[in-house]
C-alpha cells in the first residue's frame, strides 16, 4: 500500500479554496477536526473566502464560557457563506447571523443528510426517503410513489474538500474512529473530492486488522497528527 | 378547584411504563431524558442514541466522562455490555428502516391530528429539526411527551398546530402532567388522567377534541399500583 | 442487552414459510448460511412451498464433482420459484431451469442488488443509480435527472425472510464477519423482518468491541451454530 | 502472410503497463485476471475486487487458502498489508463513486461506439452481469481485454454490438492480441499494433471503423523496450 502524506494542520488549512463546499465531521462537540478548524481560523487575513459548509450541526458556541466546538469557531470568524447543518439550536451565533442575513442557513433532517453525503459517495444520484412528508422539508421537492408510499426525492450532497476527525490511521489512510466521535466522519470521507483526516495516532501500515477499518485508505488523501505534531 | 401545577417527572414516569422488555427506544433531549430514570426495574429496554449507539447506559461517574462518548444531546454517557456503535448512516437507517419501537419527543404543539412542532418559530427561534423528523417517521411508535399547558396558561394540545411541523399525523400517544392520551382519528382519546385532575378539567383545559374513553382511569390507580 | 434465542438449524429451517422472500448471504463458495441451507432442503417433502430467494449469485455448482454452495442446493431441489440475483454464470442448474420455464430468473447489477436490499433496510423507498443506463436494465424503470446527470430510479427489495453467515454473534445477537465472507450478509441483516443468523462462534456479551460491531444486534432475532451444535 | 494466433499473454502484459503507482484497480474473471502477473515491479497498483476488499494480495500457497477470503471469481487470494474488507454496498460506493481508475473486463463484443456485450447470448448462455455494469459505469477509465478474433476468425470489435449491452458508451480503451486501441469519436484509433501483425492487417481483420494515429507505433517497441 501506498503511504499517504502526513500534513500539519495548518498545510491541511491551505489546501481549501475560496467557495469551497467543505464538509466537516463531528457531532457537536464529539469528534471534529479541531486542529484543522483551527488552523483554518488562523488563517482569516488570507482566508479561503467564504466557504459552504456541511455539518451535522453548528457546533456548540457560548460565549460566556469561551465554549467554541465543532464549526462554530469558523462561523464566529464569519467564514460560512452558507450551512447546510440539521440543527443549530447550540449556536446562537449562527441564528443570529441567519436572522442578520449574513449567512444562508439550510436545514436538513439528519438522516436525510446522512443519506444524501452518502449517496454522493456512492455515486448515486439521490434517495427516496419518507422524512419530510407534510412538513416544510418537502417544499420544491419531487415527490414519487413506490408500493404505494410515498416519498421525497433528495438529491446526493457531493464536497469539494472533507475533513474529518479519526482515532488512528496507518500510514495508508485506513482509518478507525471511537465510539461516537465516528458519527459522519465515514460518509464525508467518501463524497468529497479532497479528504483530510485528523487523527490522534498514527501507526505502520499492517497494524490495522482489516475487518476493522472503518474508512479504507483509498477514501483518504492527506493526514494530520491532532496537537500540531507532524 | 383545581390548580395546574407542571409536573415533569410524572409524564416521565408514566410514559416509562410503556415499554416491555427488548424494545428499542429513542428518547428525545430534555424532559424525554429524564424517562430514562423511571424504567422498572425489571425490564431492559435497549436504548438508541441518533448520533451512534445502540445501548445507552447511565452517566459516567464523575471523572469518568470519555470525550468521545456522548448523547445526541452532547452529554457524557456510557456504553452497556453488548452495546455497538455506528456511523450516522447506520444510525439513521436503524430509525427509518422501522428498527425503533417507541420514540419519545418533547413539542412546541401537538394536535388532535397528530401532527407535532417542535423545531421552529418563524423569525424567533429556531432549533433546527435534527433527527426528529426521520424519528417520528421511522419509528413504530410515537410519543410525545409535554406539560399539558404554557406558561402562559395556553393548552399545548391543539385543534391544528400552527407552527412548522416536524412530523405530519405520526403521534401516537401524547403524556402531559394530567393524563394519558391516544390519537385516533382526528381525536385525542383520553385513556387515563391524573388527579388531581379529572376528566372534566381536562376537557375544560385543552384546546382540542377528547373524547374520554369509557374504560378512562385514574393513574396511578387509586389502590397505589403504578 | 436481551439474549437472542439459539436454535437448530432445523429449527431454523422450519420457520420459513411458503412464498417466502428469502434473502441469503453469500458470494458464491464465500459465507453463506450453508447449515441452515441444508436444513431447508432436508425439509423437502413438508418443505416451505417454493420460494423467492435474493442472492448475490445462485452458487457454484458442479454436479459432476458433488459440489453445490450457497443457494445451489435450493435451486437443485427445486424449491425456487423465483430467483433474483446477479450472476448465474456457476451454476448450469440455474440455466436450465430458467430456460426450462420452470423458474423465474432476474439478473440485477451487483451493486443495485446492495443498494436495493440496503434501502430496503433504511426505510428508504429506492434510490437513484446511473447503472445500466442504455442496457436492457432500464426496462420498464422510470429516469430522473439530477444535476444533468440521469439516473435509474431502482426500487427497494425488502424479504420476509434473511439467512445469514458470520464468523462470530455475542449472545446478544452482535455479528462480525470473517473477510470477503461479509459480503451481502450485513446488509440482508437490516431488510427483512425475521433475521437468522448461522456463527461459527458464540461469546458472551460483552466479548465484542462496541467499535468492532458489522452487525448490531437489534437487526437479530436468532442465533444458528455451523456445525449442528445446539 | 501474417497467420493470427491467439495470444492472452501479450493482452495482459501491455495491460499492465498502464498503471500508475497508487492508482485503483479491478481485474474481471478470466483473461483480466492475468493482468495482475505482469505489472512491473517497480509500480504499485491498488487492486480492487467486488466481493469486497481492496488491496488484493497473490493467490496463497498451497494449503494456505482460507475459506473466508476469495476473490469475485471464487479462487483463494491473500490480502496485503494496508489492505481493508468491507460489504457488498460500500464496495460498490468505491465503484460507483469513481474511486477505482481502471477497471479490466473481457468481452464478447466489443464496438467502436464504446459498447461492450459480456454477459448475456439470448437463448443460449446467460451469465449475468455480476458486478460489471457498475464497474463499466463507475471506473474512471474502462478497459476491455479480448482476443482480436473469434476461433471462427470473426472479428470481436465491431461496428455496433449485436448482444444485449453490458455498458453504453462506456468503453475507453480495446487492447486485443493485435493492438491497443482507444475508443473516441465513434472510432477505434489504432495507438499501437503489435508485430508481426501491421496496421494494414488490423484494419483489414478488423469489422469495426478504424482510425491508425498518425502516430502509431509497434509494441514492444522494436529495441525491445516495453
Amino acid at each position: 500500500m501506498i503511504q499517504k502524506p502526513l500534513v500539519s494542520a495548518a498545510e491541511a488549512a491551505a489546501m481549501i479554496k475560496p467557495g469551497d463546499v467543505v464538509q466537516v465531521g463531528g457531532f457537536l462537540d464529539c469528534g471534529s477536526p479541531d486542529g484543522i478548524i483551527s488552523e483554518i481560523v488562523a488563517l482569516k487575513d488570507k482566508a479561503p473566502g467564504r466557504l459552504c459548509l456541511v455539518c451535522n450541526d453548528s457546533g456548540v458556541y457560548d460565549e460566556s464560557k469561551g465554549r467554541a466546538s465543532s464549526i462554530a469557531p469558523l462561523i464566529k470568524a464569519k467564514l460560512a457563506a452558507k450551512i447546510i447543518v440539521s440543527h443549530i439550536g447550540t449556536n446562537p451565533e449562527t441564528q443570529r447571523q441567519m436572522n442578520a442575513g449574513e449567512t444562508e442557513v439550510v436545514l436538513v433532517p439528519q438522516g436525510t443528510l446522512a443519506e444524501r453525503v452518502r449517496a454522493a459517495g456512492a455515486g448515486l444520484g439521490g434517495i427516496l426517503t419518507p422524512t419530510g412528508l407534510g412538513t416544510e422539508v418537502e417544499t420544491g421537492k419531487q415527490k414519487l410513489t413506490v408500493g404505494n408510499k410515498v416519498y421525497l426525492l433528495e438529491e446526493a450532497l457531493p464536497g469539494d474538500v472533507a475533513i474529518i476527525k479519526a482515532k488512528k490511521a496507518d500510514k495508508a489512510g485506513n482509518l478507525v474512529y471511537s465510539k461516537t466521535a465516528r458519527n459522519f466522519n465515514p460518509l464525508m470521507a467518501t463524497a468529497c473530492k479532497l479528504v483530510i483526516a485528523e487523527v490522534e495516532e498514527l501507526v505502520e501500515i499492517g497494524q490495522i486488522d482489516p475487518d476493522q477499518v472503518h474508512t479504507p485508505s483509498i477514501f483518504v488523501d492527506y493526514l494530520v497528527l491532532s496537537g500540531g505534531a507532524k | 378547584m383545581i390548580e395546574y401545577k407542571e409536573n415533569k417527572e410524572i409524564i416521565a414516569r408514566r410514559i416509562a411504563r410503556i415499554f416491555k422488555t427488548g424494545e428499542v427506544v429513542n428518547l428525545g433531549i430534555g424532559l424525554p431524558t429524564l424517562v430514562g430514570n423511571f424504567v422498572p426495574g425489571d425490564v431492559t429496554v435497549i436504548l438508541q442514541s441518533e448520533n451512534g449507539l445502540i445501548g445507552l447506559g447511565p452517566a459516567p461517574e464523575a471523572g469518568k466522562a470519555d470525550k468521545d462518548l456522548t448523547n445526541a444531546g452532547a452529554m457524557p454517557v456510557t456504553i452497556l455490555p453488548g452495546g455497538a456503535f455506528f456511523d450516522s448512516a447506520t444510525s439513521f437507517s436503524i430509525i427509518r428502516g422501522g428498527h425503533v419501537d417507541y420514540t419519545v419527543l418533547g413539542v412546541l404543539e401537538v394536535d388532535q391530528e397528530g401532527n407535532l412542532a417542535n423545531y421552529k418559530i418563524p423569525g424567533k427561534m429556531v432549533p433546527g429539526m435534527g433527527g426528529a423528523m426521520d424519528l417520528t417517521t421511522g419509528s413504530r411508535v410515537v410519543i410525545a411527551a409535554t406539560t399539558h399547558l404554557e406558561k402562559s396558561g395556553t393548552s399545548k394540545l391543539k385543534h391544528r398546530c400552527s407552527l412548522p411541523l416536524t412530523a405530519a399525523n405520526e403521534v401516537n400517544i401524547v403524556v402531559t402532567d394530567v393524563g394519558y392520551f391516544e390519537v385516533l382519528g382526528g381525536r385525542f382519546h383520553l385513556a387515563e388522567y391524573f388527579p388531581p385532575y379529572t376528566p372534566e378539567w381536562i376537557v375544560e383545559h385543552t384546546a382540542a377534541d377528547i373524547v374520554v374513553r369509557q374504560d378512562c382511569k385514574a393513574w396511578p390507580a387509586e389502590d397505589g399500583c403504578a
